[in-house]
């Protein structure tokens, strides 16, 4: 159990000046920060902020270059993760860190294995995640493979995996970027268990509105300095934008009704993913941003997936522009002008041991080459106006998409789609992990696009924001459509209503052989 | 017809690598006499690699599976054949060695002090080329040996032969390194030493491919003809260089005829006739006068 | 174990065994003595020692490394085993007592240098052990004096050539290692540990274990096998030699990718691998009884290799009935067996 | 190119040709003919084989794969190539034009084999060209009947032996292959896809590419140049035999990877490989000049390539000056390069 002798001091972590330099980039200025014991703190800021660098300063993965770092009003530096989880220090990684051909139960208790006379304990590990599961309200056999997984389930697999031991701090970095309310209102109810037991949690998201729900007290971050740490009863949506941006935004989604539905760009009639038992149908405008909301596992990326030939497909037909067209992989969907931001950008969208110019003119390497060759400058000026267009924080093109910031990676790779000029856009979850302000731009973007003639399919669990920017919802459930709401219909209350639909007569599908494999 | 096929007895021909050409006119030599003899049917077998006994060994056991009825053997290594040897005379099956002499220590110890051997002998050719090579350097003479596979015992007999001629005719063996058989590591091997030791005046390589490299080596650094060059097996690829002066002598061991006199051996020894120890094949020296 | 266990079982390992079978099935046909009992005791004999590699090479690839000095360092501790056992103070006993812990020594010892030069410098296993395959080569050549050693005591040699109902017994202890190393993968956090470094090192460590000793120890254990193989090395053939083994790690690694197993680490299993070493047997064997042409078995040998490989593939899919190469990575829907473990095929 | 370029070219490099350097500077110290002129002649003429070869390699490595067969491959090259240019009906220039064609192609078609094998059932390379190793010697010697065939026109002959102010030809030839590799590398789509499917297939395949494509490509350029190494080794030797060439995969892959690419893909340069094939060179020559016995020039060699590693990690190390290495991916801070490939250069 957590110690909560009378000497100790209030502060269970305190940042006295703390510097973190990368090449090029100062992650932190000498951050001042004092982390109550027992509170549920937040760290709010931009893409790039230095959230994430701060706590992995926690975890043993930097190392300061100046200040300290009080842990229970010791100094703390450690070297090792080993030395952070000794320590008592859990984190969920912004980034998954699981081990694909193991099982569920191996990954949750992967710090130590139960064992019994030196042998795995097996009966033990998979009965101890079973209920591990069942309290982060995942519901997949614990003897199933990760790699069967969707990236939802990953993410709560990561949290479970963070629970399996007792901690005295626990650090969630953006758990909830891939989670639908559901999923959410448990991980609040699972924090809330913990802050009773005396834990504290450090607390990372974009999504505002959050904050204010779980946190109670709100550090902003910008460009590396603490801007302010006040109480979340004290801020506001507004007030915290500003802090974090530096200026006022206006409306959070842009919507302009005025700008015309064209024709049909886009039809897709029974398409029945490989191995999933439901087929559909839907069709997409030009000029229409269509949302997709489902709860988590509810087979959007599945869809889409299929649709762009990443995955096989059963059966089904797709007809862009009236006339039907064979996708048999991702070539043929980019030849006939579509597109697919994939959810999972480390392990799909990104390279991440190259640079940002490489990674965005990949999708379309003949605008930036001549009879093989690459142009050097053109490649260059094409990427640095993406990399304006949509503020992605970089010291410059040529840096590795590796050293960029979690949010900055996913706008390389909203970047990369757009670089292609497709005409029918589907993006996956494109604003995971991208904050208030670049969403802003984001949505902009695609508005512009929209307005143009293309047509935009947009898969996200941020519901609100689907609400905020779409035309025309299609609500998915269990593999099905089960609503296709236009945007005068709109409400939480209908679309979470249609989610459920197909689920109500027992619960979701969930054995070892779910999952479609996009590991 | 198919049953008198059957009835024929069968001779398994248990070789080295048929990569090397050496081996390779060998089975031809024997396959030749199978078809003019045509009573017994042939099975040859070669290794992949010269260094590969597991699979040799492999071969014999398999050939003692199938009850061949003659079993000739030229052995990877001297000492590791004598137990399948040892195995498959136990099975009834007559065995003669060829080529490389099973280790005489080893046989006696198996109670197969006479198994007969039917070879050349490799010191003896090694010998003749070495001494040609004395003669033709004179007293004092520098030279390099350059030695085949180490621990291969074909290798070691030459290397011996070499030195003794070497010791009889007076001449200083500067460096002896191997270039494990190979062309283009001898043509390397012997460019290097060039280099550390210029004033060299012979080489004798334990094989001819080898002495091939060697030659390219002195062809490069403006030496052909003025160092002298022995080989080992007369392959054609060295003859021509033979008649150039290029080399001044290889052996021949006569291969083709080695295999096919084993076979023969064998047979009388099947026939009841009692034969036992080394009966010697020729070696002999080549040299530009032979080729003419 | 149940039946409907050994079933799924059956069938997860069908691809590669299938694989076998067929060539069994041919080789039975065409060539009449082959499916003699002598025969197949040859044939277990033969695949006996690169088996017992194979089974240390699984644990190195398992990992995502590979070990090429597998075949010097068997001459290494052949070398070692063999001066041990001739050396004429000791008693025969003695002498077969230290020349077998010589061996395993020198084998585990040529691990430690591998393990710990990989990864105290970070350095790929490719080219440590490429390094190894050189030193302990010289170092066998050195030592002996490139003089093979024979004449063991006789009780050491007879356990080579003795069969318990046809099956030799050096087949046995191969087997016992499988067996053995089965058990170490599924059962043991070792085991585990392997195949979790295997699929994400890095996650790994993020748990706060450290991969490193993981890594050395699983070359160590390689090297141990090795040791053990060139104990069976000098029953079956009596001899010790500083030549032998010269490409016995292309043999071994085959054996292991054949029998399933990633090189890119983290899938595998040890019955695939006494699989894969039985192919490689069962191939050489079978074409030598059919009297095919040396450079035509060669051939052939190579092209059977890549053959059987894709008979593997086409089991995989069939099996899984759906086109999951299209996936990025083919979520394998194989019914968790629990005697085996949880994880990738064991 | 501008002088910080350079700069940072040298320093990049600078690990594996610091090794190179200290080596060289070692060996003109003890041995002394090393430094000369006709030694150094010597030297490049040596390396030139291996470094046409380990170009070819570098492509396969960099997608991540393995290519056994290229020394089997050459002794087929060099018979194909040999065969028409003994061909007694050709006038000697069409002969020898048709023998580099005829090499190159026979390069180009195994290949074909390789890269489509393991493409188009997806198997990983190291079992797929393992067996083209056998298939290619099997198919040398039936062809050749296991001879070694010479006598080739004076005037081919001529060119192994020519040097350029004491630069041999061949090395000339050696060295346009390399920069022609290094340009492709850096300044092409085709280089551009291979870098990026070493790094991430997957995503390159979702980005709408088919990886398949490039890599049966690469591994068309590395038989490609297995062919041109065929020639160059004919030029040199004057023979043409099936039974050379064994072991030149272990050289050829470990010039590559002292080179400082890696052996999981997606990282490394032409001028590494061309560093890493001059320090085999140079070692084998040097220990040579030393008077160095077989057995312990063995085991020196096999040291050494491991140290020499090492060197360039620390290398690595200084540069860096940082803590990195505690981070998760060590991220590398190494200026980006355009001119040499996308990848850094570990
Ligand atoms: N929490 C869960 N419990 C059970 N099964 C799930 C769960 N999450 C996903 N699945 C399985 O995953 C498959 C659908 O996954 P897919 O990734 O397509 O869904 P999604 O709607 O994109 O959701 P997300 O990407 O948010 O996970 C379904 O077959 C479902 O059985
Ligand atoms: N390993 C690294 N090498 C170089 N620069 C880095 C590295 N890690 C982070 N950075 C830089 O440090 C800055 C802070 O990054 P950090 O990951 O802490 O941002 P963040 O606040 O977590 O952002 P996000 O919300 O996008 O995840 C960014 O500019 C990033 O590019
Ligand atoms: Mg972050
Ligand atoms: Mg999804």
């Amino acid at each position: 159990m957590v110690d909560l002798g009378n000497a100790a001091p209030p502060d269970i972590i305190e940042f006295q000046g703390t510097t973190k330099r990368f090449p090029g980039v100062l992650a932190l200025d000498r951050v001042d920060l004092a982390i109550h014991r027992g509170e549920v703190h937040v760290l709010a800021g931009q893409n790039g902020a230095g959230k994430s660098t701060l706590v992995k300063l926690l975890c043993g993965l930097y190392i300061a270059d100046e200040g300290a770092i009080l842990l229970e009003g010791k100094p703390y530096a450690p070297r090792s993760t080993v030395a952070a989880i000794r320590a008592g220090i859990r984190i969920v990684y912004q980034e998954f860190n699981l081990l694909p051909y193991l099982t569920v139960a191996e990954n949750i208790f992967f710090e130590r294995l139960p064992r019994r006379a030196g042998l795995v304990d097996f009966a033990r590990l998979f009965r101890d995640a079973e209920a591990m599961l069942a309290q982060v309200g995942l519901e997949i056999s614990p003897r199933a493979r990760v790699e069967t997984l969707g990236v939802a389930q990953m993410q709560l697999l990561e949290i479970a995996k963070a629970l399996s031991t007792q901690s005295k701090v626990l650090i969630l970095d953006e758990p909830t970027a891939t989670l639908t309310p559901p999923e959410i209102q448990r991980l609040f109810g699972i924090i809330a268990r913990l802050k009773a037991r005396g834990v504290t949690v450090l607390y990372i998201s974009h999504r505002l509105q959050e904050l204010f729900e779980v946190g109670e007290r709100i550090t902003v971050l910008r460009n590396g300095r603490k801007v302010e740490t006040l109480a979340a009863r004290d801020a506001s949506i507004p007030r915290l934008v500003r802090l974090m941006v530096g200026k006022e935004l206006g409306e959070e989604y842009p919507f302009h009704p005025e700008s015309g539905i064209g024709a049909e760009i886009l039809r897709v009639e029974e398409l029945q993913p490989r191995g999933k038992p439901h087929a559909v149908s839907f069709a997409l405008h030009r000029g229409e941003l269509l949302g997709a909301a489902g709860l988590v596992g509810s087979g959007r990326t599945e869809l889409v997936r299929a649709l762009f030939g990443a995955d096989a497909k059963e059966s089904g037909r797709i007809y862009r522009d009236g006339s039907e067209v064979s996708i048999r992989r991702p070539r043929d969907a980019v030849r006939h002008g579509i597109c697919l931001l994939t959810e999972d950008r480390k392990a799909q969208g990104l390279i991440l041991a190259m640079s940002c110019s490489a990674n965005v003119t990949i999708t379309d390497l003949r605008r930036v080459s001549h009879a093989g060759l690459l142009q050097d400058s053109a490649e260059r000026s094409a990427t640095r106006e993406l990399v304006d267009d949509l503020d992605i924080k970089t010291p410059s093109v040529d840096q590795l998409v590796a050293n960029l910031s979690g949010g900055n990676q996913q706008k390389v790779v909203v970047a990369k789609w757009l670089f292609r000029r497709s005409e029918v856009l589907i993006f996956d979850e494109p604003t995971r992990g991208i904050d208030v302000g670049a969403r802003f731009e984001i949505y902009q973007l695609l508005w512009r696009l929209a307005a143009a003639g293309k047509g935009i399919l947009i898969v996200s669990s941020d519901l609100p924001e689907l609400m905020g920017i779409c035309h025309r919802i299609l609500v998915f459930s269990n593999g099905k459509i089960t609503g296709d709401l236009p945007r005068s219909g709109f409400s939480q209350e209908r679309i979470l209503s249609a989610a459920y639909q197909e689920y109500v007569h027992g619960r979701p599908q969930a054995d070892s052989t779910a999952g479609t494999g996009h590991a | 017809s198919a049953r008198a096929e059957e009835k024929k007895p069968v001779v398994g021909l248990v070789m080295k690598s048929l990569a090397n050409e050496f081996f390779k006119s060998m089975e031809e030599g024997a396959r030749k006499f199978a078809a003019e003899d045509g009573t017994f049917t042939l099975v040859p077998v070669g290794m992949n690699s010269e260094t590969d006994i597991d699979t040799q060994i492999s071969a014999m056991e398999n050939f003692i599976t199938q009850k061949v009825d003659l079993i000739c053997v030229a052995p990877a290594d001297s000492v590791g054949l004598v137990a399948p040897v040892k195995k498959a005379i136990k099975a009834g099956i007559t065995v003669v060695n060829f080529d490389v002499k099973l280790d005489d220590k080893a046989l006696a110890k198996a109670g197969l002090k006479d198994l007969v051997f039917v070879g050349p002998d490799n010191r003896e050719g090694a010998y003749l080329a070495g001494n040609e090579l004395a003669k033709k350097l004179g007293k004092g003479g520098k030279v390099f040996i350059i030695e085949g596979n180490p621990g291969a015992d074909n290798a070691k007999m030459r290397k011996a032969g070499f030195e003794k001629a070497a010791k009889e005719g007076g001449l200083k063996v500067l460096v002896s390194r191997t270039a494990h058989w190979e062309t283009e590591e001898a043509n390397t091997l012997v460019t290097n030493l060039l280099t550390s030791h210029p004033d060299v005046q012979g080489i004798m390589a334990a094989n001819d491919s080898m002495a091939l490299g060697v030659v390219k080596a002195l062809d490069a650094a403006g030496k052909s003809g003025k160092v002298q060059v022995v080989g080992f097996d007369n392959i054609p690829a060295i003859q021509k260089l033979v008649k150039d002066g290029k080399v001044l002598a290889t052996i021949d061991q006569f291969g083709p005829e080695m295999a096919a006199n084993c076979i023969k051996t064998g047979f009388r020894m099947k026939k009841g006739e009692h034969l036992k120890g080394w009966l010697k094949t020729p070696v002999k020296l080549i040299t530009a006068t032979d080729l003419m | 174990m149940r039946v409907k266990q050994i079933l799924y079982l059956l069938l997860r390992e069908a691809g590669i065994g299938l694989a076998l079978i067929l060539m069994v099935i041919a080789f039975s046909a065409a060539a009449p003595r082959f499916a003699s009992m002598a025969n197949v005791t040859n044939i277990l004999t033969q695949i006996s020692i690169n088996t017992v590699i194979s089974v240390g090479m699984t644990f190195v690839i398992l990992l995502g490394g590979i070990d090429l000095s597998v075949g010097s360092v068997l001459a290494l501790a052949t070398i070692v085993g063999g001066m041990i056992i001739t050396n004429e103070n000791l008693s025969p006993g003695t002498a077969i007592l230290l020349s077998v812990l010589g061996s395993a020594l020198t084998g585990c010892l040529c691990g430690v240098f591998n393990g710990v030069v990989c990864e105290r410098w970070k350095i790929h296993s490719f080219i440590v052990t490429l390094g190894m395959l050189n030193i302990a080569r010289g170092a066998a050549l050195q030592i002996s004096n490139s003089r093979t050693i024979s004449e063991f005591p006789d009780a050491f040699n007879d356990v080579g050539a003795a069969t318990i109902f046809g099956v030799p017994v050096i087949f046995l202890i191969a087997l016992a290692v499988v067996l053995a190393g089965r058990f170490i993968l599924a059962r043991t956090v070792f085991g585990r540990m392997i195949y979790a470094i295997g699929n994400n090192e890095e996650a790994v460590r993020l748990s706060g274990h450290d991969p490193s000793v993981y890594k050395v120890v699983a070359f160590i254990v390689c090297g141990g096998m090795v040791g053990v193989a060139a104990i069976i090395y000098m029953m079956r053939l009596n001899i010790a030699s500083p030549i032998l083994g010269v490409g016995f790690e292309l043999n071994a690694i085959a054996a292991v990718v054949i029998g399933g197993t990633s090189m890119s680490g983290g899938k595998g299993s040890m019955i695939g691998t006494l699989l894969g070493a039985s192919i490689m047997g069962v191939l050489n064997n079978g074409l030598l009884l059919l009297g095919m042409g040396d450079f035509a078995r060669q051939m052939v040998t190579g092209l059977i290799i890549v053959v059987a490989v894709i008979i593997d593939k086409y089991r995989a899919q069939a099996f899984l009935r759906s086109s999951y190469e299209l996936a990025p990575a083919p979520p394998r829907e194989e019914p968790h067996l629990r005697d085996t473990g949880p994880g990738p095929r064991v």
